[in-house]
């Protein structure tokens, strides 16, 4: 896949990167990356990635625009309140870089959807808001050997890792449960900072880039902890890929995608949430 | 006395008082497992409803235990042996976006 | 300053933290933010504060988008090159949040206006792209009296702190000269990705908001570092405010504006430099 | 043998072969200040221009120097002596935005 003139010129800031080059310009160019979730983690990663020229991004969310979403989902606008925000992200991405070809899927993913959707693309970006989505896209990404680089983000803290990579653990492996409901907080009931989600959202599209151009040190089998209250990093060594994981293990339990909400006990959403009390 | 710190966060210090960091001395004359210690936190330590960080004799799914930063599982979980100067958290995973 | 019912809703998820309230939001609504450089630290740092309701920000960019920012300034877009950067940033704020007022300075800052433009704002993030600048804004804010939020980025790296907050140093004691024109490298040869100006962009504008509601444990007297290449975060113990500082010591031999030009040797944009050796 | 780890970044790292992570053994018979362990890099290290680095007996302007992530100025600067297991770090300044 050959460069432009033009595309030459945009990213030669990059190119210019002994990490990057020509060839790793090109190699972002013919990737594909699938962004679930086009909220607060959503935005940045969305913006980032086009701009960097990943060639073809896929935004996935049934969600429409609300006013109390524009404090920290900052690629959309008043204008487009009620309105679809993976089109508002697909109209902010073809102002900035009409040469990355964006994809849209306005609806709830689900064990039905899931597989068919994420085998189009290179690797996934959870940038979910929900439990039971996290699973499900674990599992997705687990049978379609895919790389997920996981954000989350709750009022001044955020995380950060990167699963099913290179023989890494996948996110069963390190939370073999879904927690009980009463115990998750989403960000409509407990809030949360745009500039966190921004970090974030920036962290994973750091990682999506070298995970695509094979650079060492990529955030796997770790995870990142940001505070935003004392603006400290804190970088946790977790366990190894689990031999008896019950979806990338030896023998795996799950070979085809379940019923997630029923598995999490919550619905796909964070409109809905459990009891508030963590 | 077996000084060890003490953090939480993604939430968990919610059923701590609030308070995000402690330091702790225990009684040094027998052995703290971190199975000693989790019946040490419930009896002395949490302010709120015990299972929201308890289930069964270990935590509840959701919460990562670590020690020196380093995942429980790769240092024998319940069964490992608290040691001085240990820093012991306990990280509530965030699911927001 | 009062809310109104639309700001309630729409910052309803912050006004929910623990940190914030309606108090918090009604300070950063009463605050003045300028925020020196519209380019890749610029951007974020912009949308961040506008989302979150800081009631005032000015931007100071003397500079036109061309082609090759659109992979790191991502609120530019494509049918904008050519034209101001100040006033493209203004359009996305409007965009996104038209309660917030948008001052924009289209001039090179220089040792004769920058005191009357910074004096007018509550506080001042460095988001700018060379040498004499940085010198030039630390000096007006010891001057001035402003707490100076400083991010800086290049190639994978970035740098973060807060200068001249509550008896801390300023960015003269920690660097009493400046470097070598030779030594200088900046964005335009050395290189930057749009996700490590996001990171610090986004990190940079956390601690605005902590300063505006008097947090404790902003990142003053340390340093910051993210190596993306590594995921790796270091904060670094910095030194105490210098009594013998030339600007903000006991005795200060800076007591008006120089030409930090010639101080520096080098020119007050990134688009001329020195050797690029290093 | 006095070791000591020593990192560079910021782009320091280009005057020393870009590497920005490597340990290091020194003769331990002598006291070891970071005047000297300088003379030292300058001699044994450096594969760049010397005055990218170095300017007099110190480190150029625009270079931070830590022991264990301090600032060196609150260590005595040229005059501390360097101690087993020290991290040493080379931070060149960013200026880029
Ligand atoms: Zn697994
Ligand atoms: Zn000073």
């Amino acid at each position: 896949m050959e460069l432009t003139n033009r595309e030459i010129a945009r990213y030669s800031r990059q190119i210019i990167l002994p990490g990057i080059g020509v060839k790793g310009q090109k190699r972002l160019k013919a990737s594909s990356v699938l962004i679930v979730g086009a909220g607060g983690l959503g935005c940045p990663v969305s913006s980032n990635l086009a701009g960097a020229g990943i060639g073809t991004l896929g935004i996935i969310d049934y969600d429409n625009i609300e006013i109390t979403n524009l404090h920290r989902q900052l690629l959309h606008s008043e204008s487009s309140i009620g309105k679809s925000k993976v089109e508002s992200i697909k109209n902010f991405i073809a102002n900035l870089n009409s040469d990355v070809k964006v994809q849209t899927h306005q609806v709830l993913l689900n064990s039905k959807n899931a597989l068919e959707i994420i085998t189009k693309y290179d690797l996934v970006v959870d940038a979910s808001d929900n439990v039971a989505t996290r699973y499900l896209l674990n599992d997705a990404c687990v049978l379609e050997n895919k790389t997920l680089i996981s954000g989350s983000a709750l009022q001044m803290e955020g995380q950060m890792t990167v699963y099913n990579y290179k023989n890494g653990p996948c996110y069963r492996c390190i939370f073999p449960k879904p927690p009980p409901p009463e115990t998750v907080q989403n960000c409509g009931d407990g809030g949360v900072l745009g500039a966190i989600t921004g970090v974030i959202g920036s962290l994973q599209s750091m990682e999506v880039i070298k995970v695509i151009l094979d650079h060492d040190d990529v955030l796997a089998g770790k995870l990142l902890l940001y505070d935003g209250a004392s603006c400290s990093f804190r970088t946790i060594k977790l366990r190894n890929k689990r031999q008896d994981c019950d979806v990338c293990g030896v023998t795996p339990n799950i070979t085809k995608l379940i019923d997630y909400e029923q598995f999490c006990g919550m619905a796909a959403s964070d409109k809905d949430s459990g009891l508030n009390i963590l | 006395m077996l000084k060890i710190n003490l953090d939480f966060s993604g939430g968990a210090e919610v059923l701590f008082n609030n308070i995000k960091k402690r330091q702790l001395s225990l009684e040094s004359e027998k052995k703290w497992t971190l199975r000693d210690f989790l019946q040490y936190m419930k009896e002395n330590l949490l302010t709120e409803r015990l299972e929201l960080f308890i289930q069964g004799d270990s935590v509840r799914p959701g919460i990562l235990v670590l020690v020196n930063d380093i995942d429980w599982e790769l240092l024998g979980e319940l069964d490992y042996e608290i040691k001085q100067n240990d820093n012991i958290s306990f990280i509530s995973t965030l699911h927001g976006g």
